[in-house]
Order: C-alpha cells, then structure tokens, then sequence
C-alpha cells in the first residue's frame, strides 16, 4: 500500500537526529513535527524569521504577530531566537541548517528539481525554496511518487521550471525511499506491501536496485 | 522638528514627499508586520505608477492589496504572490509587471542597498530562470548568481516600539523585512504601535537605530491573521 | 552533551580538534570583547602556522600578543595592528605574513563568509593599495572593487551572556566583531561571562542565535583597558 | 596666527548642523565633541558599534566594555545604540552618517587623500579610515596646512600611498578653509592674522582666489 502523507511525515521523521536545526517546507515536511522520535531534540527553523518554532497555539494564546513561513499562527519553543528576514537566509544561505525537509512536483537524476511554478498556471512565486534547496547541504524531498494517472515524477529531466540543480540526494515517496548516486536513483526502501515492480513502472529515471529492498518500518503509531 | 525629535502626528506629514513613480518598499511578511496605517495613507494620497517592493503582495483588498483596489502599482517586486484575486487578474491582463524574486536574494539586495554593496554573488537561483542573463560565477566548485541590490525613495515599515530619536524594536515574526528596509531606503517613515521618550529602550537592544528613521507616527493595527491555525481544532 | 546542551566545562574541551595550519577567527576591538580564556587555551595547546582573523592583534604580550610571543601565527589578517612591539619585530624580519584589509571591508567579508555570499563589490579601496590585483567594475558612476568572503575553522568569540543552547547577547561595544566571527566559523567556540537556563534570555533580543554556537564555556575576564580617559585629569 | 588644535575643532564645530550623525576621526576631529554650538544637537558614531557617544567617564563610571574607535574609555548619549561592526559600516558604507571629519598626511586637488601609511616606516592599518572616505557624502579633512619645514601637504598629487580617490570636497587647516571644485582649492576663509601671501606659499596644489578672502571668526571661547 502506497503511504499516507501521515506515513511518510513518519518516515521522514526518522532522518531526524538529536541536536539537528531543521527548516520544513510547507505540506507533508510541516507534518514531520508531529512525529519527532522519542529521545531526541530537533530546533525548527522558519524562514520568515524563527527559530525554535512550537506548535501550534490555543485560541486564547494566538498572537497575529507570531506566524511561520506558511502564515500560520504558531508558538515558539523555549530557546527560540527571532530575528530578520536577511538574518534568516543567513542561516540558510551560509549552511547552518542541519536538513531542510520540503516537497516538489519533479525530481530528476541530475538533482534537480522543480517546485515552485506550472506554466500556464498562475506562478505564485519561489518564496524561500530556491535559497533553501540552492543553500542546504543536506536535503531530503518529499513527494508523492507518481501523479493521479500514474505518470512518474521521478524524471530523467524535469519538465518544468526548475528551483535548483544538483541538489538532491534523498528523495521519499508515497512508494520508496530513494537516493541519488552517479546519475541514478537507488531503491533503499519499499514502503510495506509495495513491490519492487510498481516501483519501477513508476520511476522514469535510471533505477538502481541491488539484492532485496526492504521494507520501511513505521515504528510510531499514527495519532488520531 | 528640532534635533533629533523624527515624530510626526498627521499621515500626510508622514508620507509628504511621495509622489507618482517612485519605488516604495512595505515592511512585512504576508500580513504580519505590516505598516496599515501608511498603507491607508498611500491609498488615500493617490500616488500612481509605483514600483512595489514586499515580500507579498498583500490579500484581497488588505495590506498592499489597496493598492492593487486602486491600480496605484505599476511594477511589483516580490518572492511571493499567492492568494490575491486582483493581483492574479491585474497580473494575467499585463497591467501589473511582476519580478519574482528569491525570499533569500530579496532580502540580501535590500540589505547589500542600505549597506552600500552595489551587487554580490549568492548560489540562490543558479541554473533557474531567476539566473536568465546574470552573470554567474565559480567558487571553490560550486556556481553563484550576480544579484544587484535594491534602494527605495521610501520605506513604509512596522515596528513595534519607538523612541522619538528613532531608535525602533520589533516584536516577534513582525521583524521580517522590516529592519534591511529601514535601511534602504531615501525616506524611511516607522509606523509604531508605542512611542516612548530617549533613553527607555535599552542601548544593547535596538533593532533598528535611528540614524535610519526619518520619520515615526503612531498608528492603530488590525493584525488581521491569514492562517489561523490552532492546537485543538476551533469550534468557531 | 545530549539534545542542545552546548555547554562545556574544560578549555581543552572548548578547542578540541583546532590543530596546527588551521585558520582562526578572534573576536574583538583592541582589548575589548576578546576570549582571554580561550586565547591563554590556544597559547598552552601550542598549535602552530595559524592564519589568525582579528581586527587587532592584541597589545605586547596580552590578547592576541600572546600568541604572538609564542610564534604561533604565521598569518595575521587584521585592520590595525599599531601598539605591538612583538608584532613589528616579527613583521620586519618577515617571520609574519600580514594581510591589512579596511575595517568595513574585514566585517563584511567575515559576514559575508557565515552568510553564503562568496563574493560582494564594496567602494572602500578603490584606487588604493587595497584594490590591487582586484576586479572593479563601475555602478551608478561610481567605482567598487570586488572582495572576496572569509571564513575560519574555527572561530574564538567572547559574550556576555549564554544559555546552555548557545544564544547569545553582547554588552555595549564588546559586541564589535563577535556576532559575525559566530557565524563564520566551522566550530564557534563562545567564551562568556554567565551562563543561564534557555528561556531567561528574550527571544525577540537575542544577538546570536544557538545555530551558529557549537560550545560555551564560562570564564573569567581581567577587561584590561588600552586608553584610560577619564571626563577630569586623572592623578595616577 | 596659525590656528592651535583646539582652534581648528573649533572652526570645524561651525560645520555641525542640527540633527546630524557625525563620525569624527582620531586626533584633531576628536576635539571638535568638544565645540558643539550651541542651540543644536548632533550623536556621534563610533565605527567600532556605537551611535551616540557621550563624553569621558568619570572614574568611578569607567567601564571596559564601552570604548570609542581610537579605544579609549566613552560614555553613551541618551538614545544610543550599540551594534556589531559589520552594521557600523552597513551605517557608513550605505551613506547615512551625515558627516565624517577626518586626519590626512596629505591630500590633492584630484580629492585624493594619504592618511594610512608611510612607506618605510611600520604600516599600523588603515582601520575604518578607507571605507570612511569611500562612503561618506560629505567629507572635512582637518590637518595642518604643511609640515614643520614648511613643505605643503595641499598638493597636485598625493605622494604617500593613497586611502582613498576623488573623495575630499572640504578641508579645513591651520591657516585656512579650502574648498575643491573643479579641480582647484578655493580659499574661502584665512585664519585670523594669516595672509593670503602665506597661505599661497604653503599650498602647492592650483589654488584659486576670488576677491577678498575673509578671516575665519571663531565665536566660541576655547575652554581651559
């Protein structure tokens, strides 16, 4: 069975490790919060000036003047630290970040990938995702492997207009975990109960599979 | 006005000296942060023809969205544009020109154009459309784009405490763009939720000093909130 | 040290791993803001051919003099190096490289350095013995040189005050250029004054945020003053 | 009579408007703190982090903490504000201090001038010196009109090695007040009791009289 974007927030989650500053992109990566493995301290940085952001507020706490990068109402943790938006991509820009975590429409076998804009389509603009995937040495992304009619998003060559090149290395599906090495992408992970050939008949770029692929654990129980 | 003392009282004093044409940047990040009242007083004043400078746009007729209402905007410079009907229409009809830029690289060419830095390398962008016709070069094996920086003959921003000298603080996310726009621009009018005397905020913890601020007025803020977003689920 | 405790007890601790050719960053102006601690800690492990990053280099036998005394730097990348008998020795006899860079244009490349910009054009230096070998290029009718960002393998910095997450704030002109070298440095190593629990520093005044700070360590300070000028003569 | 040290701070005190930010240099600019005309107000920025420098401390206030760029021990004005070095130059480089007085070896009637370095003898550093004179709109170098032997230090062409081109448009001396247009001093004022003669005599530079040239009047008492 393909993921859930609940499933694959906890299996993003297990790239998490202790004392890790981490941006999340908006959609599943924000998800990722909910799941942090016990044990360990992650700060969540966001780029519209926060780091050490909390979750999200009860209604007599909420203040307009405390949102995230998606325009949220948030809270910030103990040990948070605000600062200016040219701050911000400081962090981001000079590699302080441990992992950023965000999604996109196509990922290809150079490393690029495309995000941000469908011609055609009102272009709502890049917002922070070129400086991010431009700027971190350590991306993972996270996307759902094939489109509603089964088309591949794991490409040869991105379709669309790009955000960055050469910067992924770690891709995670609905299907697979997968990284990128030599111009390919190798099959590290099914998710449960998802073969090897569905895999494959969805992956358009260069597919390396050596022995057998085991299955993801999905140790956290799902919450409500 | 004698000396150091940069408070005005009325918004036409606040913003006179802004005519058609000229380049204006608005402090904020979506509506958090944002200077409402001079953004009224935009409006109201009429200025036509402007080249925008924001993070966002604005929302349907709030924030900066007004001035979309009014067609005060001729360019708009921004790293985001979401969620605006009239932006998409004025946009899509080729009466708003739209230069979309990196959150990151915006924020470093407002920066680099208070600071005195005409253009510096970043990676942001390289190999994407943003890099069409820039200049790009190699450092220790990996590729930067030449961005040049941005100045405005008037900054509108939003802080949260001012002296009447002009030092200013922010409170919170409404930081964002606030403190590199201060900076950059010709005439920058702090819009202010409290004014206090000299010497009340602490010298160690001004976020913006008043050599940058020509003018502070106290203003009345909605905050409206775009993503109201809360632990449990509201039963509104 | 578990989760985000960057606190730690011993000087050998605090400058693990910096070993003989690396490059340094000091924080600092003159005697004021500098890791005395830190620097005695690098004197004893004796790690030697350093390129030192510093606006100064210490007066005769204290700060960075120190290591000075002890030959430790092959290197000096500095803005002012006057009042230093040790150094002008060491100058002349060519035992000691020196890299005099403006002090704007120090502050930028070190900023520039922690903040992903590999390169900038600033005014400061054209036509000067600055610019030499450098690119220039003409903006807006006037001339900028190109400068290129610095960055250390590890950088020696002093604060006021920690939590055990590494924020940091400075106090009054301590500050100088410490928050850059922070963020500038492979390992930051902060040397502070008083360490506090995370949550009693002010998220919206915090001067360096943890990210940037890899260890604390808690010392002590003699603050030894270069100029005494006193409002009336002083009778020493 | 050539004017004293404090003489010449006192005529460069006439340049202070109300409301100006002012980076005085090291030597002779630092006495002009102590001229402020009456009736105006003016903060002082000192490059290494500190707007709005107050006078000397008292030696029961003196705090190793608060020094000014020549590193001596100041005080804070009401409203200052202390920042790190790379915003102090952010504020000088980006053309908001309103004025900037400054020492000079020599200068030229290109508007160059030499302030850093003798060749020869130990080069201490330019500190902020270069980035004060390629930034600041509006520039005064006070120095003495010639060295002890005479030799005039207002040249055609600076000799010593340069801290900075096409930046001088004022500068105020011993003798006298010069203006740069066009290629030429203008002499503007004569200290009181200096002759035009004499003053021609010491500027080798093209020197361009025009008419009468009034004394300089120096209203304020020196203070003992």
């Amino acid at each position: 069975m393909a993921l859930t974007k609940d499933q694959i927030a906890q299996r993003l989650s297990q790239e998490l490790k202790d004392g890790y500053y981490v941006n999340l992109g908006i959609g599943i990566p924000t998800l990722v919060a909910n799941y942090i493995p016990e044990g360990i301290q992650v700060m969540f940085q966001s780029e519209n000036g926060l780091l050490g952001m909390g979750e999200f507020p009860a209604a007599e706490t909420v203040d307009p003047d405390l949102i995230n990068a998606g325009k949220q109402t948030v809270t910030a943790a103990t040990g948070a630290a605000y600062f200016s938006s040219s701050e911000s991509f400081e962090m981001i820009r000079g590699g302080h970040v441990d992992l950023t975590i965000l999604g996109a429409f196509e990922v290809d076998q150079k490393g690029n990938l495309a995000s941000w804009m469908i011609p055609g389509k009102l272009v709502k603009g890049m917002g922070g995702a070129m400086d991010l995937v431009a700027s971190a040495q350590n991306i993972i992304v996270a996307m759902m492997h094939a489109n509603k009619k089964g088309d591949s998003k794991i490409l040869k060559e991105c379709t669309l207009p790009l955000t960055g090149v050469q910067c992924v290395s770690k891709v995670i599906t609905d299907l697979a975990t997968l990284e990128l090495r030599d111009g390919a992408f190798h099959l590290l992970e099914r998710a449960p109960g998802v073969s090897v050939e569905e895999i494959q008949e969805k992956t358009e770029a260069n597919l390396v599979i050596n022995g057998e692929v085991p299955e993801m654990r999905l140790s956290a129980p799902v919450p409500a | 006005m004698a000396g150091f003392n940069k408070i005005v009282t009325r918004y036409e004093d606040a913003l006179a000296g802004l005519t058609d044409n000229m380049t204006v940047m608005a402090g904020g990040f979506g509506l958090c942060g944002i200077p409402e009242g001079l953004i009224d007083q935009l409006v109201k004043m009429g200025a036509k023809g402007l080249t925008c400078i924001s993070n966002n746009a604005g929302v349907d007729h709030f924030g900066l969205g007004k001035l979309l209402d009014t067609r005060q905007i001729k360019t708009m410079i921004a790293s985001y544009v979401g969620e605006n009907e009239t932006f998409e229409q004025q946009f899509l009809s080729g009466e708003l020109e739209v230069i979309l830029t990196p959150q990151g690289t915006l924020a470093e060419k407002i920066r680099a154009g208070g600071a005195g830095i005409p253009a510096f390398f970043t990676p942001t962008g390289y190999g994407t459309m943003v890099a069409e016709g820039k200049e790009t070069r190699k450092y220790n094996g990996k590729m930067y784009v030449l961005e040049e920086s941005l100045t405005a003959d008037f900054s509108l921003i939003k802080a949260y405490k001012a002296d009447t000298m002009g030092n200013l603080i922010y409170r919170k996310t409404t930081r964002n763009f606030n403190p590199m726009m201060a900076q950059a621009g010709r005439i920058t009018v702090a819009e202010v939720e409290e004014i206090v005397e000299p010497g009340e905020l602490d010298p160690d913890f001004i976020h913006t000093p008043g050599i940058y601020v020509d003018r502070v007025i106290q203003g009345t803020f909605e905050k409206r909130i775009e993503q109201m977003t809360l632990k449990q689920p509201a039963h509104a």
